[in-house]
């Protein structure tokens, strides 16, 4: 979806706060916020990609406004409700007011979470269980369409072309993995992109590039 | 119009920030329920955040880094194989499960960004600072790389080239600095020392 | 400038509010508002251009939250300051501290202001002044470049390719007029857009067409 | 997720909004302020809100669609040279200095907007709606025209051809409806009767 996340080559929000914003976690308020987050994905369904999008669907002004922890704490929670383990009037006061099943969700150990963490997730499939449908060199354009949910193809090359410069491994496919339809896996090309054809003479150099990794989906031959 | 703007109280950064009491409370709420309900178990949440804080970083990249400065064959293998050669050093794990090292040249300069995001690769360089998150860094470096890396103090001339990453896939990224001069007599440990997470992320140089 | 108010083809902004934003006033204070700007208009040096830029430069979060009439107010506002005829101070506090030279910026007076409303603007200039370089059924490409500034070139059609289906009358150029650069005059073209070039797949209906009018500096032959 | 926006009380239309108090007390100070230094005449700015809200408005552009329809030639003209075709009956001025009139058949429909700002042909229509300077309108019409029609109510079938029209110069667009069938007996004042803002927007058939 083309919603204010998709940032890249807009106007508008200024210089980098280079100082103000170099930190990490500035309250201990964030620090719980990531933690949060990270122990809760370990014991109830959501992933990665499900969480994006949810803060994606955030409001404009909210995405703008709020927080990065914040966003994720947002996230955590709407998925935590779509799930059925929390609802709306708990979340609102931080009081219990129902059990859910422990038994299917048991709270992560210290240990076990960061333990996975350390392992990471695993989102590849072997390399010959799909045929690659672009070689290196070919010149390829992204598909000019955005599907309403979540999606990897930020909207500044949509409709763009590019030259294939790396047939990535077979990977699983964010749009459908964020819609829970599972992995749809197929192969990632990393794509060069000339800035002049992104930005015509607003490209600061002739010779500047951009590399993006695309899905096999959203590209054509061109 | 900064001076006209009534809604400036609510950005961020002020000692009595609404938006930010209202973040602070609506965490609370959560690790309150969530902990009532049996879902987190407290010390695997200090313990998460401890590890990010204590045992990722980019310290790690920088060690990466120092290796493939003294190591030509490490360094082969860490631009040809970013994934192999980093887990080789016991660098993996969540944000860092793919990864593609992007080498610095006397001619080609390297920036990473996600703009769809803030993906970023944890197990090398830690988890991302705010500016990387925000909206400014994430909609410019992709269209004016040159003037976002000018207000970083880098300013490149125009023969230099610059290639933007954006990370829009499972693969993160890292740049592999160029290697400062008149370090020959240094330790590995020494030159690691020298690495910055910001010549790692590309906006900067060592 | 690709600000956020450059909103065509954006997701998440919701349904269209028809039944609780069918008003063109709502509150006393919008009349005002509308009716100052017209007024000061009239006696202060800007136009609609430079108008329309002070709006599009108001951050994100404001652009989206303030009321239209508020930000009309905003721009007046900094306009008037960039002029000189009032300060900050003023401002803020709606109380006068300095005098205007009111021979060189005298009030409109009520018939002046209506008859100035009824005659309009005068955006055009001889057709014969200038060589129109595109025609009827060229086919053109928009460019790709974005100016800082005020332009009136959309980003969904940026880069995309459409067919002159007229050659309008020869216009003022609103990224000039909007730097204050005089108007740079040149032919205006109506321009079609088929649905499947600028969203893809996503059109809702394989004949579908849109069209806007652009300048001539704006486009390229395809 | 509206239920978790704490924001939510900044948005327009409560009874005590803060940010509509902002934009009131910034309104009233500007006037007082303006009127204080002699830059505006009160009386003006009464008199240019009355001449909008009295003398333009949609029933300018219905009777200019009634004359459409009973006077071919009259049709003719305004199909080709809408400017002069409206202003030869007394509706000119700011925002209606270039005019286009596009016209609805069996098998096309066109429907409005102005995506960058919120173009409007002020002398015909008058002052736009809200929701038409708003961001769901503008953001969604160009990409998705059937799906926005549907919510006012109008849903076209796939034969019909829509015809989305963005204002971005100078010259400003106007839907010519088509005429109701069984209306031969109307007379001219009672066929603009029948003509809507919306008809002339494209949001609506008549």
């Amino acid at each position: 979806m083309d919603n204010i996340h998709d940032l890249g080559g807009m106007h508008g929000f200024g210089p980098v706060p280079i100082e103000s914003e170099g930190y990490t976690f500035k309250h201990e308020w964030q620090r719980r916020a990531f933690g949060l987050t990270q122990s809760l994905a370990g014991n109830t369904p959501f992933c990665a990609d499900m969480h994006r999008h949810k803060i994606e669907q955030l409001s404009a002004v909210d995405y703008l406004q709020m927080d990065y922890f914040e966003k994720w704490t947002v996230a955590t929670s709407e998925l935590m409700k779509d799930a059925g383990l929390v609802d709306a009037n708990e979340l609102a006061t931080g009081v219990k007011s129902f059990a859910v099943d422990l038994t299917k969700h048991p709270a992560v150990r210290p240990d076990d979470l960061v333990n996975a963490m350390k392992v990471g997730g695993d989102y590849t499939f072997p390399a010959e269980s799909r045929v690659a449908a672009f070689q290196v060199n070919d010149t390829v354009r992204v598909l000019s369409n955005c599907p309403s949910g979540h999606t990897r193809v930020p909207r500044y090359v949509r409709g763009k072309i590019g030259t294939v410069c790396n047939v990535e491994d077979v990977f699983q496919f964010a749009d459908a993995v964020a819609k829970g339809e599972g992995p749809a896996p197929q192969h990632c090309y990393l794509v060069l992109f000339k800035a002049t054809d992104l930005w015509g003479e607003d490209a600061e150099a002739p010779d500047d590039v951009i590399y993006l990794d695309l899905a096999e989906a959203y590209l054509e031959r061109a | 119009m900064s001076d006209h703007n009534h809604h400036k109280d609510h950005t961020h950064g002020h000692t009595h920030d609404p938006v930010e009491d209202g973040a602070a409370l609506r965490v609370r709420a959560l690790e309150e329920l969530v902990i009532a309900k049996g879902l987190v178990d407290p010390a695997a949440l200090d313990s998460v955040v401890e590890y990010y804080e204590r045992e990722t970083g980019p310290r790690n990249g920088a060690s990466v880094v120092a290796k493939a400065w003294v190591d030509p064959e490490f360094k082969a293998w860490l631009l040809k194989d970013g994934t192999a050669a980093i887990h080789s050093m016991g660098f993996k794990g969540y944000q860092g499960e793919h990864m593609r090292v992007v080498e610095n040249t006397a001619d080609v300069h390297n920036v990473i960004v996600c703009t769809l995001c803030s993906c970023y690769p944890w197990p090398v360089l830690g988890l991302p600072p705010a500016w990387y998150k925000g909206p400014a860094y994430r909609s410019r470096v992709v269209r004016e790389p040159r003037a976002v890396l000018a207000e970083f103090g880098l300013t490149l001339s125009q023969d230099m080239k610059v290639q933007v990453w954006d990370s829009t896939a499972e693969i993160r990224f890292m740049v592999l600095p160029r290697r400062p001069e008149n370090t020959e007599g240094l330790s590995e440990a020494e030159l690691a020392d020298m690495v910055t997470r910001d010549g790692m992320i590309g906006t900067a140089v060592v």
